[in-house]
């Protein structure tokens, strides 16, 4: 896995988008380790577009060599829908690169969704690692 | 000129002074969050117990959650329950179920856009159902007007929380609401027993505003996936004394541990200097 | 458990379940769910406010009658869902479906009440009582099967039979209990299902939970579950090593009832579940009693295997944060006793496949 | 004056009179008191506030009972001058210029854990004394008290008492869901044909309004979020009904509207217990303790509202 640890404050907006799609199905912030990033690079396997929260698998390695399935928590699909995402953004083959938030239990293998590049075509959401809105 | 001006102040005064008799609570309202903001939208850290009357069960059940249970299939889409969906980002809607015959209201009816949750507040004097009928996030709802006061008393609802952070609801807590308008302003309070996890009554406040040009924020649908691949059957938690966030909160904000888990005894005035003695250690 | 979301079908064995569950996702199906269920039979069944009835009375939906007049001698009647109804008041919880066909009763109470058991069966319906099922052995659970048996008849003109898994009628024949009051036909397979009343009738043998006799029946029509004394909302689950318990086999017999339950939305409604004592209770409920039990044991086991005494495991208080709500120290079945029980199983060996679920 | 201006002046005056009876018209048309209503705000009080009453900080406990860090305004919608003042508190500066009182001034003093002790100083003004930082507050009720020249800590508070409708007075509104007016139980007149029997608690307690002007500027915590002399502060003090265990509960609403730190008015709703003697009255200079050690907050500003 390309891991790069790094320092990231949390932006507002992100924040704000969580907060009102979350709908208080459970706290970010305590989900992940939100001072923290990760990025993992891999083949997408399923994308729920749904609420409370969206939710993107991903087939990528883990540190210790073995390909594992990543579950990246994204916005509710209320959320996401105001910013451009529909259930036919992302597919299943997509090669995706994705940059976010480590979940606090590394044996779960989660990321809280940060930032998402698809090569194929360019697309992008959300900030790119080290950028800040602030 | 001048005598329309003091035409406009007398009339204005004269309005003012007649203004206060709206009692009728019906509309579209929606939260104000300038108290705990953090832990009523967004969500902090683990480990915020401030202001919670916790007993030592309720510490124990604390100390073992595990945020990540909330992902279990049969965990993600339930709801928050009466005695706590008011405290989170919440928007609602009441009316009132008339008998034709009578005018008399039967019941007040509220939707609240977290989860879509339906309520019915009986104002027929009906007797609560007895014990063995099924329990509700929403609960069995009886109210009565006192003034301008309407108060509810709320049984049979379904465990679940009053914090995130893991601080549990039993099924046999009682909820008794107060809602009070002014203008545009309600006022509700609610005041929560408790003999499971509460040592006393745990007291909780909200403003709501009368929503002036409606918002399409009304829908909430959840759908079953495996959010997370786990074993279906895993329960995740902690054991005892292992849970290693359960000090995020207090060493986020340089806070004693002991008083954000300490329960009623913090909640009062008297316990300001034991408290700036433990910060003073610190 | 089977979930049903837009993107995935449910098996087949859940089809029937699995309907209401993309139903109960309109929110019509809500307002049944969030409404009706907490109002005793009240006349506003909250499903919509176009359909209020404005009268206050607690008069049961289905049968009519108010409480009293589905109160006989102490023992209660409550129409939970479909063709089945509860009856509180007569030890443990007596289920009674009713249609067509006739009258099935699962358990039957404990001796005192039979009577009036008996009664209130009648007040459901007149139709032959033709099959009794016993979820265990338990005298609380069986003291009214004589009454009850005679007082129905099978198709071949002998007293209603008596349903139970074979280590059930082993425990029975051993604590010397009159033949009539025995369940002769009995099964030893996992599962028996049969035709009644207009549906399927799934009975279910978890092995080594509360006992090794233990049945759970499943009303699929219905959508209603009987779990017998593996849950209760009264106190920790009874697990009697005696005759054959185990907290491995109880957690993968919960397990075993998520997977067939079913919210109708958000965790709420849809499959109810009749527990052996308590109130009617649904998934959100079994739920929490699994997840429990579990917790509980694990850190039972954690602390045995630190080799820790019983004594030293009981003064952690490892229940503590459920006692409020299960403990019952005057009751037959105390906070400590459900430790000890778990603790004195702790090194008891369990079938790979019980393990498996159990995790 | 001109013919023509005379002629201005008397229509203006006929139009405001009109204006105002029919305003009165319309007043005549809410609840009023009692016919027997008594003379004066204490006699007549619908709501007994007096007695000793303890704060229970169940909600914003890290900014009530501890002082949080330099810049931890959580939930307050404070707008950039609001921020930036805030970021500049400091508590050694505020103790050398004598100003400790900041946090004890009426826009924060009721958020401050500690007893109030509220009497009657006389028919027609209601007293608050609070033991945290040893204030008092004096609420007006005569239309003849006037705020003295010299702002205060605790400015000069316009008390009105808000009655509920009276029986003849329109209590079935809230019963039969009718706000337009009263009505007669059994049958009346106003076109309306009835209702049902009216119950007694329809009539029972009210609510004390409170508007305060006149006060220094202080702050809305103890960490030196900032309230300005111009803010407008009201305020709602509900006696609840007796909960079920007999504890007496008062809920104080408080609204500060202050456009030159806040973006929106700032909502909070205070809770106190009735307690039964002063026996834990404890008066206390104005002090704040220090915040913790450590940097500055990153506390997450209030966001906007989900509308």
């Amino acid at each position: 896995m390309r891991a790069n640890w790094k320092v990231v404050l949390p932006t507002v907006l992100l924040a704000l988008a969580a907060a009102f799609a979350a709908r208080a199905h459970h706290s970010f912030t305590a989900t992940y380790f939100e001072d923290r990033t990760i990025t993992i690079e891999g083949k997408l396997l399923q994308f729920m577009f749904r609420n409370p929260h969206s939710f993107v698998h991903v087939e990528a390695p883990g540190d210790d060599g073995q390909m594992h399935r990543w579950a990246v928590e994204w916005g509710g699909a209320g959320a996401l829908a105001g910013q451009g995402v529909t259930n036919q953004t992302l597919r299943a083959g997509d090669v995706v690169k994705i940059t976010g938030n480590p979940g606090r239990d590394a044996a779960d293998y989660r990321i809280r969704m940060q930032y998402l590049r698809r090569d194929s075509d360019g697309f992008e959401w959300g900030k790119k690692p080290g950028e800040s809105f602030q | 000129m001048r005598a329309l001006v003091l035409c406009g102040a007398l009339a204005a005064a004269f309005a003012a002074a007649s203004a206060h008799a709206q009692i009728d609570i019906s509309g579209e309202w929606a939260g104000k969050y300038h108290e705990d903001f953090d832990d009523r939208v967004p969500g902090d850290v683990q480990g915020d117990f401030t202001g919670v009357p916790m007993n030592d069960a309720a510490r124990r059940f604390a100390e073992s959650w595990d945020v990540t249970r909330v992902n279990l299939l049969e965990h993600q889409c339930q709801p928050y329950n009466v005695a706590h969906i008011f405290r989170g980002p919440m928007q609602f809607r009441i009316w009132a179920e008339k008998d034709p015959a009578t005018q008399s209201i039967i019941a007040y009816r509220e939707y609240l856009g977290t989860y879509q949750q339906y309520r019915t507040i009986w104002m027929d004097n009906r007797p609560h159902p007895p014990e063995y009928v099924p329990h509700t996030n929403m609960g069995f709802s009886t109210g009565e007007w006192h003034g301008d006061i309407l108060t509810v008393t709320t049984t049979h609802i379904k465990k679940e929380f009053y914090r995130r952070s893991g601080i549990p609801s039993s099924d046999r807590t009682t909820l008794v609401e107060h809602y009070i308008r002014h203008g545009n302003l309600l006022s509700h309070v609610m005041i929560i027993t408790d003999p499971v996890y509460l040592t006393e009554p745990y007291l909780n406040s909200e403003e709501f505003v009368l929503m002036d040009r409606g918002n399409q924020n009304w829908l909430y649908n959840c759908e079953y996936v495996m959010e997370v691949p786990m074993d279906k059957n895993k329960v995740p938690y902690y054991l005892p004394g292992m849970n290693p966030f359960i000090e995020d909160y207090a060493k986020k904000f340089g806070l004693p541990f002991e008083a954000v888990f300490g329960g009623a005894p913090t909640m009062y005035p008297e316990y300001q200097p034991k408290l700036e003695q433990l910060m003073k250690r610190r | 458990m089977t979930r049903v979301a837009p993107q995935s079908a449910p098996r087949p064995r859940r089809a029937a379940a699995a309907r209401r569950a993309v139903t109960g996702l309109a929110i019509a199906s809500l307002l049944a769910a969030s409404g009706a269920r907490a109002q005793s039979g009240s006349p506003f069944d909250g499903t919509s406010p176009e359909r209020v009835s404005y009268s206050a009375s607690d008069k049961d939906a289905r049968s009519g009658m108010d409480r009293a007049e589905r109160t006989v001698d102490g023992v209660e009647t409550y129409h939970v869902q479909g063709n089945v109804y509860m009856l509180i008041g007569a030890g443990a919880n007596v289920a009674v479906q009713v249609g067509a066909d006739g009258v099935l009763v699962v358990d039957t109470g404990g001796g005192a009440k039979r009577a009036a058991v008996l009664a209130a069966i009648r007040r459901l319906s007149s139709g032959p009582i033709r099959w009794i099922v016993n979820t265990s052995a338990e005298a609380d659970h069986t003291g009214g099967n004589e009454t009850i048996s005679q007082a129905g008849q099978t198709v071949n003109g002998n007293p209603a039979a008596i349903i139970a898994h074979e280590n059930a009628l082993a425990r029975m024949t051993d604590a010397n209990r009159p033949i009539t009051e025995l369940p002769l036909n009995t099964f030893f397979e996992p599962s028996r299902d049969f035709y009644f009343n207009g549906e399927a009738v799934f009975l279910y043998h978890p092995q080594n939970a509360h006992t090794d006799g233990d049945v759970f029946v499943y009303f699929r029509g219905s959508d209603v579950l009987v779990s017998g004394d593996l849950f209760t909302t009264t106190q920790y689950p009874v697990i009697r090593a005696d005759q054959g318990g185990g907290v491995d086999g109880l957690v993968a017999g919960l397990n075993q009832m998520l997977d067939i339950a079913v919210p109708k939305y958000l965790q709420e409604g849809g499959t109810y579940v009749i527990p052996g004592h308590g109130r009617v209770c649904d998934e959100a409920e079994l739920l929490d009693y699994r997840d429990m039990v579990v917790i509980v044991r694990d850190r039972i086991r954690n602390l045995a295997a630190q080799g820790m005494t019983l004594q030293q495991v009981l003064a952690t208080r490892p229940a503590l944060d459920y006692d409020g709500r299960y403990d019952s120290p005057r009751g037959a079945w105390t906070s400590a006793m459900f430790v000890e029980a778990i603790y004195r199983d702790a090194g008891k060996t369990t079938s790979g496949k019980q393990r498996a679920a159990a995790k | 004056m001109s013919a023509h201006r005379r002629f201005g002046r008397r229509v203006a005056l006929a139009s405001c009179a009109a204006v105002l009876t029919g305003l009165g018209v319309q007043a005549s048309a809410q609840p009023r008191p009692p016919a027997n209503a008594p003379a004066s705000p204490k006699a007549g009080a619908p709501i007994d506030l007096t007695g000793y009453w303890v704060s229970v900080v169940s909600e914003d406990w890290r900014h009530r009972m501890a002082t949080a860090r330099k810049g931890d305004y959580e939930s307050l919608p404070l707008n950039a001058n609001g921020r930036r003042t805030a970021d500049a508190w400091n508590l050694d500066a505020d103790s050398a210029a004598g100003a400790q009182c900041k946090a004890f001034g009426v826009g924060g003093l009721i958020r401050q854990p500690g007893r109030l002790h509220v009497t009657w100083a006389d028919d027609d003004t209601l007293r608050v004394d609070f033991d945290a930082g040893t204030q008092t507050r004096l609420l007006e009720f005569a239309s003849t008290a006037q705020p003295s020249g010299e702002k205060t800590w605790q400015g000069f508070s316009r008390a009105q008492w808000l009655r509920p409708p009276q029986a003849g007075g329109g209590p079935a509104r809230a019963q039969i869901g009718n706000n337009t007016g009263p009505i007669a139980p059994g049958g009346g007149g106003r076109g309306q044909r009835g209702g049902p029997e009216l119950s007694p608690a329809l009539a029972e307690g009210g609510s004390l309004k409170v508007v305060t002007t006149n006060f220094r500027a202080g702050y809305l915590r103890k960490n030196g979020v900032p309230y300005s002399e111009s803010a407008s502060i009201t305020e709602y003090y509900h006696r609840l009904p007796d909960a079920p265990n007999g504890d007496v509960y008062l809920d104080v609403v408080t609204i500060v509207e202050d456009p030159e730190y806040l973006n929106e008015p700032l909502y909070t709703s205070t809770m106190f217990k009735r307690e039964a003697n002063g026996a834990k009255w404890s008066p206390t200079p104005c002090r704040t303790a220090p915040p913790p050690a450590g940097p500055q907050a990153a506390a997450r500003p209030a966001e906007p509202l989900p509308r």
